[in-house]
């Protein structure tokens, strides 16, 4: 590599959120915002489950790995699952894979989770808004690369197969 | 007929898995007979020149075990992979990184620190460091480099087959043997071991309650271990859940918790991951300090669900300054 | 007798300063400026409105509405005693107080405040002698503030001042702090720095409901 | 417990009277104080108006010495100043709120070697006295009870509100509960919390004055004996303009107005001069003192 | 459960303008060229609406034309129209569970300005479900049969409504109201405005036809203990309180009453807010229905202490007293619930600027509707606590609404109610009445009329929220009145006006156990605490939870004429789902890969509605689902990767994933 290449101009950092949202009050407080027209940073993209039961700290950690450089989880507020008690078997998740990441050094303000209740629109507009400042103040999450071979990966790499329709 | 050509070498290991190639006993003269040792560096006397000089493709199949971490192990890979039609890796630290996987929670600079300055049996006052190259009287003499961190054998070269374990339990050795010698061998990317976790057939899974909810976790070292009982329903943190099952359930049988070293089945992602997913689940309390107070107990969860994995793991080291690069995986 | 005076009152949009009122509502306590509904609790709780030629509420929607200069002119934000009895009782949680702090800070920055006015005068001097010696004098602040206002009330007040000294509640040496100014100075001149580089007037972070 | 006191510059001043009282009682009450060391102006209202960001450095400085000397744990600082007390809230609630005044207090802080951590909780007697000495240690040390005194605790605007939590910020009763333990009959009035005028008494004699001698006069109409008060402007403005007042409403006003710890102070049976009670100007309040030794009878 | 395809992906993109609501923030046709470019894309176009007949033409048209055989739209939440285009894309024959949708709208549109940062993550969104939808496989949904009778809770007028429409409409009805009698707070008032018909006068028959309904089972003094099932088939346990006086037996003749050991009433009563003391068995009110006596267990003597003469009993000639009572539980299944569980007024006591409960002349509205009720305390006569007459009286609006420090949101009966009781007590009284408002709202049929009426009489308004009520006297004209310290906005004034009587119109907010009972029948609150509607437009009467209406004050304050519309809506919702017979379950149940399960059990104890159970005989755990609501707490916590979840499989999230990341 030649030492003089000029380097763009660099732009503001923006970080990547992926959101876990249960379907029925932290999507649902989605929606408010959106119908209220509470306007938010654009940086957090949405994936809409049935509860945060559903979520795996799988999910979280393919999410750091695949770029992501913040983690938000929102349910029903203690109490107010649809499903009685899904949202505190994510908090127990929650908990345990925090302890893990810490170790990792992976910061708190990266992966969080948030109880959002279906009125909360504006919450959900806040805590965007706050959680794409804090990450902008940290940077970019920095994971170490594991270079992947050119060989065939790893079984446990592989997409799950019995689940898949087709190979894409 | 030439009898096939093998190869079997080590890399960062414990010299575990070469125990567990013993551990044939008297079937090791079965497998003597039936295959050419080529290049075995712990029994017989083979150089690397010698390993040079075959044609690529020259061993039928070679065995790795241990992790990659210097540039030496990282041009012995390279080279058996050229030279060796089958590569397999031998054990978990191949498999997965293993124990020595875990030096990816420190980097090697504070390796290095605390290695050469810091433990208290350590007298350095001249504070030497091993270098790559050092001159002496009679020339120059070169080192291997420690890479910045530990890798699985497949994040440094194309793998075909693993054997899972630390060590690799006999019997999947003499299967994967057998596999190799007549041929009937899986889809390649394939662990040579079954695709169900260890709970299938555990001796003690009848003792297991269905509704099982932890109240309390438990340190096997602190306690007593009822023998006949399901570990789990005892509050000690056995990985057989979700780890996958071949191992004979040796460390159940001596009345220890699985640690996990057999690694995850075919459809995890993230061995820690679905483990904490699991046991964090089972925590019987909805209260969030309580559920902390519990978790105290697991004191070390990188430690307890990565023991054997964390290279192979989707964020694979400590996150932080030192990473090569501020990217990401392409 | 003569006929009354009319006169025609109108007033015109580009004469109006619609970023005066967002000015206002940047700065600290200011962010509910435009929740305003225009109730009067504001005024009514107000135990000074009563001399104020416009009511608070009044200076609110003058404010927002973007009459900048009759609002820094208004003795009404100098006849404010930082009670905070507005702001407690506002139902819309407005911070009164401190967007009344906020026009003070303005008038003051522009100098649009009345000549001789004391109210403006007297909080110059204090924070004057607060800079110099780290805490404040009151005989000598309200001597100087007399002074430069209205010298002949100085007057009025010796004989009070007189009485006090007698009961040793009158300090004529300057009250100075016990050690600490060299520090205290590098506080006030680095927050100054600070201030200028950018004004800390950012909303706040989190809202407590 | 151990107490910093932070005086703030009013009672060094014309509120001498009350840093005596209180401290004398404070002893008596076996309540141990010290003075902040160092301390600055505590950067109050009128520092406010021309430049809060400053005012709030003023105050953090003041909280960084506290905690310096204050110990690992929290600490309490007492501030009888009312003003004082207010503005040593207001700047640890703006601090944490405000992200920016935050950030530029803490870096001012640290250039000039100070680091805040939050850890000190800003006091006022009577909350000091009400909530952790309490009642009933008051009572046992009354020993010449105000035998039916009838005052008008005055408790003014910034004591109460906005960042005061332990009394009702509209109908206040601390300084009620106290006075009573100590065998005053306190008068039950609705302006209790209303504005004394604060600093335009001086600047502004005819909106100030009035409000100070609105308060006067319906403590008087409900039959008040003295008025007690809790803050040195407070103090200052109703006792030391009453010949003011007298020639501008043409209404004479004569009232004692004293700190409700000098009143606490004779119901406890310290003399006098050490409560500082010669330095007020008005009429000393004609305290009907019950024999030595009596104890305080009857509910508060 | 899983069935692969192995015809090759052929996905269509729809891309929705909604007008300007989606085009005028996200550059649609760069989307549009975007997703084109995605692999398995077969087709992509963008229309102005897509949810409109002629765009879901188009994507049936193209299903045909093109082959697809996946679908992805790109529009609004998925929560309001995935039905309407599930249903277009089976019209095509498409298997509807192939569709996929982007919210580019509620996510990205409506909250993002700028129009560069807008696009880039519309075309995220989408990539995600382009990926995403190449997983899916096809579902059919679950058909279960609806149990035709229908729970409503609370008896006030719109539980009433909605309770005589169902039975009239032929369906079984439960009704169940916690009070000894129906009613509620409108049997309390006197006269309904803006027409002012006596409350009872047109109250009370519908109350009497409840009683009598062959379809309705009243259950009063009675509670929800438990609410079980899902929409079509609920189990509800029902708590009934003893009353001791069996409600077969008692007429409502009252002899018992008089004939109570207490010659005098000694407890607050609490139909008439208080104002006056009743026995320990009591009627609740004249009209009560059902027309039975009660038993206070908390003031009679043989309840309390066991001792008693027990002059009731003997009174009674039917026997119906019965101290024996004990607490009965039913246990009922229907097929739809309505929740109309109303409301409370705000404590008044909150805003001590008032003087509430200090001055005994500052009363609440409701207490003055008690006042002037024929039936109440005095007979109807507006008097001050010592009997005298107001002469002049002040009315405050907005007491805890429009208020951040205790109810945000305008209580939107207070105005007019304010209105009629300044119209009642200048007829009354001829007293001279003050309003006080922050903005006067009468914005319904007849109201605005009635306001010009009321201004006509002369009665006083003064545009500003009165800062204090006080008894300190400046002038003498003042003494011994309450002293209303107020600015007239609309001069620019401050004023002091001294009255006689106070009365504050109180905010309605929520139950106090509305959260309990929130969290009871699994719906949702908005942020004021009212129960929430499933949209504020399309579904002001449906929850969350399928099967669960609301009705009246329960979801929001409103007044009569909207209560009674609001229980006509949610009555014709629960008939709709009952008289189908059958409800659609959405199949997103969870499953276990056998051939991947060890038998761990680790998912069993996770499952909220107990589906999970382990087959003994090939050692792997087994999902009822008919149980299974698919909310996935199994999957996640499955460690071997043998539970999934029907449209939200591992593989389906991850692409989702993996799509939202793909920086595009």
């Amino acid at each position: 590599m030649s030492s003089n290449v000029t380097l763009p101009v660099a732009e503001e950092f923006e970080p990547r959120i992926v959101a876990f949202f249960c379907n029925w009050c932290t999507y649902t407080a989605g929606d408010l915002a959106g119908a209220a027209r509470l306007a938010y940073a654009p940086n957090m993209r949405v994936i809409r489950l049935m509860c945060s039961g559903r979520v795996d700290p799988e999910f979280v950690l393919a999410a750091l790995r695949q770029g992501a450089d913040g983690v938000l989880i929102g349910g029903c507020h203690p109490g107010d699952c649809h499903y009685r008690e899904g949202n505190y078997k994510c908090l127990r998740r929650f908990q345990l894979l925090c302890k893990f990441l810490r170790q990792m050094g992976v910061e708190e303000q990266r992966v969080r989770l948030e109880w959002i209740a279906a009125s909360e629109g504006d919450k959900v507009q806040k805590i965007a808004n706050e959680m794409t400042a804090q990450l902008k103040l940290l940077g970019p999450l920095r994971l170490q690369i594991t270079p992947r071979v050119n060989g065939r990966p790893r079984a446990a790499e592989c997409p799950p197969a019995p689940t898949k329709g087709v190979a894409p | 007929m030439s009898k096939p050509k093998v190869g079997f070498y080590w890399c960062a290991s414990c010299g575990g898995c070469e125990e567990s190639v013993v551990d044939l006993a008297e079937a090791i003269l079965d497998v003597a007979a039936a295959v050419d040792f080529v290049f075995f560096p712990v029994a017989m006397d083979f150089k690397r020149s010698d390993v040079e000089a075959m044609a690529d493709g020259a061993m039928a199949a070679c065995m790795i075990n241990g992790a990659i971490r210097s540039s030496e192990q990282r041009a012995m890979a390279k080279l058996l992979r050229r030279k060796a039609q089958i590569l397999i890796a031998y054990g978990a630290c191949s498999h997965q990184g293993g124990i020595p996987g875990l030096a990816n929670l420190f980097d090697r600079q504070s390796i290095l620190q605390t290695v050469y300055r810091d433990t208290p049996s350590t007298v350095n006052p001249g504070d030497i460091r091993p270098e790559a190259s050092t001159r002496i009287p009679h020339g120059e003499v070169e080192l291997p480099v420690l890479d910045e961190q530990v890798k699985s054998l497949d994040q440094v070269v194309p793998v075909d087959y693993y054997i899972p374990g630390c060590a690799p339990p006999v019997q999947l050795l003499k299967d994967a043997l057998a596999a190799i010698l007549t041929g009937r061998l899986p889809p390649k990317g394939s662990v040579l071991a079954p695709d169900k976790a260890l709970c299938e057939q555990c001796p003690r899974a009848p003792s297991k309650p269905d509704n099982l909810l932890i109240d309390q976790f438990k340190r096997p070292h602190l306690e007593r271990i009822d023998p006949e009982k399901c570990l789990l329903a005892q509050g000690f943190l056995c990985l057989g859940p979700a780890t996958r099952g071949g191992c004979g359930w040796a460390c159940i049988n001596a009345n220890m918790p699985c640690t996990g070293c057999l690694g995850p089945v075919s459809r995890t992602r993230d061995y820690g991951g679905a483990a904490m997913s699991a046991l964090a689940s089972l925590v019987n309390s909805n209260d969030e300090a309580q559920i902390a107070a519990m978790l105290e107990t697991i004191v070390d969860p990188a430690g307890t669900f990565y023991r054997y994995g964390l290279p192979a793991s989707l964020l694979f080291a400590r996150a932080g300054a030192n990473a090569d690069k501020g990217g990401h995986e392409p | 007798m003569s006929h009354p005076r009319i006169t025609w009152r109108v007033k015109y949009q580009e004469d109006l300063d619609l970023a005066f009122g967002r000015e206002i509502a940047a700065r600290p306590g200011g962010e509910d400026l435009y929740r305003c509904i225009q109730c009067g609790t504001c005024s009514s709780t107000c135990p000074l409105s009563i001399y104020m030629e416009r009511t608070p509420r009044q200076i609110i929607a003058m404010a927002r509405a973007g009459f900048k200069d009759e609002v820094l002119a208004s003795h009404t934000i100098w006849l404010c005693t930082s009670c905070y009895a507005c702001t407690v009782d506002c139902p819309k949680q407005i911070k009164i107080t401190d967007i009344m702090y906020a026009l003070k800070q303005k008038a003051l920055g522009e100098k649009v405040y009345p000549a001789r006015f004391p109210i403006p005068v007297l909080a110059k001097e204090f924070f004057q002698a607060v800079r110099r010696t780290g805490r404040s004098n009151e005989s000598r602040i309200v001597v100087r503030m007399f002074l430069q206002t209205r010298p002949w009330k100085l007057l009025g007040n010796i004989r009070l001042g007189l009485k006090l000294l007698r009961r040793g509640r009158l300090a004529l040496r300057r009250e100075k702090m016990d050690g600490g100014q060299a520090q205290l100075r590098m506080l006030l001149q680095t927050t100054r720095r600070l201030e200028n580089q950018t004004p800390a007037r950012s909303p706040p972070l989190a809202e407590s409901h | 417990m151990k107490y910093l006191y932070y005086p703030g510059c009013s009672l060094k001043g014309s509120g001498r009277p009350y840093e005596e009282s209180l401290l004398r009682l404070l002893d008596r009450l076996g309540v141990e104080v010290a003075e902040l060391a160092h301390w600055n102006c505590c950067g109050a209202t009128a520092y406010m108006s021309v430049d809060e960001v400053q005012a709030f450095a003023l105050a953090a400085r003041n909280l960084c010495l506290a905690e310096a000397c204050g110990g690992p744990g929290d600490a309490h600082l007492i501030a009888p100043c009312s003003a004082c007390y207010l503005v040593l809230n207001k700047a640890q609630v703006y601090i944490r709120q405000y992200a920016r005044i935050g950030q530029v207090v803490a870096e001012a802080l640290r250039a000039a070697g100070l680091e805040y951590h939050g850890r000190i909780k800003v006091r006022h007697p009577l909350d000091v006295l009400f909530h952790d000495v309490g009642v009933e240690r008051i009572k046992k040390a009354v020993t010449r009870p105000l035998q039916g005194l009838k005052v008008a605790c005055y408790y003014g605007c910034q004591v109460v509100r906005p960042y005061a939590t332990f009394d009702n910020p509209y109908n206040p009763m601390v300084m009620d509960h106290l006075l009573r333990a100590a065998g005053a009959q306190t008068v039950d009035w609705s302006l209790k919390a209303r504005c004394c005028g604060g600093t335009l008494t001086g600047t502004m004699e005819e909106a100030g004055l009035r409000l100070s001698y609105i308060l006067l006069k319906e403590a008087r109409t409900q039959g008040a004996q003295v008025v007690a008060t809790a803050c040195p402007l407070c103090q200052f403005n109703l006792e030391c303009y009453q010949d003011r007042m007298q020639s501008r409403f043409g209404d004479g006003i004569e009232m004692p107005v004293a700190y409700f710890t000098q009143l606490l102070g004779m119901a406890m049976g310290i003399p006098a001069g050490k409560l500082g009670m010669e330095r007020l100007l008005a009429p000393q309040p004609a305290i009907p003192i019950g024999p030595p030794g009596a104890a305080v009878k009857g509910e508060i | 459960m899983i069935m692969p395809i192995h015809d090759p992906v052929r996905i269509g993109v729809y891309v929705c303008h909604c007008g300007m609501n989606i085009a005028s923030r996200v550059d649609v046709e760069d989307v549009r060229a975007f997703a084109q470019s995605l692999p398995g894309v077969a087709a992509a176009r963008t229309y102005k609406f897509m949810c409109s007949d002629p765009g879901q033409e188009m994507i049936q048209k193209d299903i045909k034309e093109h082959g697809l055989n996946r679908v992805v739209v790109a529009s609004c939440s998925p929560l309001l129209h995935e039905h309407t285009f599930r249903r277009a894309c089976a019209a095509a024959g498409m298997n509807p569970f192939y569709l996929q949708m982007a919210n580019i709208r509620e996510q990205v549109s409506w909250v993002t300005p700028d129009r560069a940062q807008a696009t880039r993550k519309a075309r995220a969104l989408i990539h995600a479900a382009v990926r995403r939808v190449a997983d899916h496989y096809p579902l059919a949904k679950e058909r279960v049969n609806v149990h035709p009778a229908i729970l409503v809770v609370g008896g006030g007028i719109a539980g009433i409504q909605a309770a005589l429409l169902l039975a009239n409409a032929g369906k079984k009805v439960y009704l169940v109201e916690r009070e000894p009698s129906i009613g509620g707070h409108m049997a309390q008032l006197d006269k309904t405005f803006p027409t002012l018909d006596c409350s009872a006068c047109i109250l009370t028959p519908k109350m009497s036809q409840i009683r009598t309904h062959p379809n309705i089972t009243l259950w009063t003094y009675a509670e929800i203990e438990e609410v079980a099932g899902f929409a079509g088939n609920f189990k509800v346990k029902v708590r009934r309180k003893p009353r001791y006086v069996k409600e077969e037996l008692c007429v409502g003749c009252s002899e018992c009453v008089s004939a109570c050991v207490f010659k005098e009433g000694r407890v607050s009563d609490e139909f008439n807010q208080g104002l006056s003391k009743r026995k320990p068995i009591y009627m609740p009110f004249p009209q009560a229905t059902p027309n039975v006596v009660v038993i206070d267990p908390r003031s009679c003597l043989k309840i309390m202490r066991g001792k008693c003469a027990m002059k009731c009993v003997e009174a009674c000639l039917r026997a119906a007293i019965d101290f024996e009572q004990r607490e009965e539980h039913a246990e009922i299944e229907v097929g739809a619930i309505i929740l109309a569980t109303g409301y409370r007024t705000f404590d008044a006591r909150k805003i001590p600027e008032y003087g509430y409960g200090r001055f005994p002349n500052v009363y609440t509205m409701l207490e003055v509707e008690r006042l002037v009720n024929a039936a109440g305390p005095t007979g109807g006569d507006i008097t001050l606590r010592d009997g005298a007459r107001p002469q002049t009286v002040g009315i405050i609006h907005c007491v805890g609404s429009r208020d951040r420090r205790h109810h945000p949101y305008c209580s939107n009966v207070c105005c007019m109610a304010s209105l009629k009781m300044a119209h009642l007590v200048k007829e009354r009284t001829g007293a001279e009445v003050f309003n006080f408002y922050i903005d006067m709202r009468a914005t319904f049929k007849g109201y605005e009329e009635f306001y010009d009426q009321v201004l006509r009489e002369g009665v006083q308004f003064i545009r500003g929220r009165v800062a204090e009520v006080t008894d300190w006297a400046i002038r003498s004209a003042e003494k011994g009145k309450l002293v209303i310290r107020v600015e007239d906005t609309l001069v620019g004034v401050v004023r002091r006006i001294p009255v006689d009587m106070v009365v504050l119109a109180t905010a309605m907010e929520p139950q106090e156990d509305a959260a309990a009972v929130q969290r009871k029948f699994n719906i949702s609150c908005s942020q004021d605490g009212f129960f929430l509607e499933r949209h504020p437009k399309l579904g002001p009467v449906s929850t969350f939870s399928d099967g669960i209406f609301l009705a009246g004050v329960c979801q929001g304050p409103k007044d009569i004429p909207a209560s009674v519309a609001q229980a006509g809506a949610a009555a014709a919702e629960a008939l709709c789902l009952v008289d189908k017979g059958f409800v659609e379950i959405e199949p997103n149940t969870a499953f276990i890969d056998e051939a991947a399960c060890s038998g761990c059990r680790t998912c069993i104890p996770l499952c909220p509605f107990q589906a999970i159970t382990r087959d003994a005989v090939k050692g792997v755990a087994v999902i009822n689902q008919a149980l299974c609501k698919g909310c996935g707490t199994c999957v996640a916590a499955c460690p071997s990767g043998a539970a999934g979840q029907n449209m939200f499989t591992d593989a389906q999230i991850y692409d989702e994933i993996e799509g939202v990341l793909a920086d595009v």
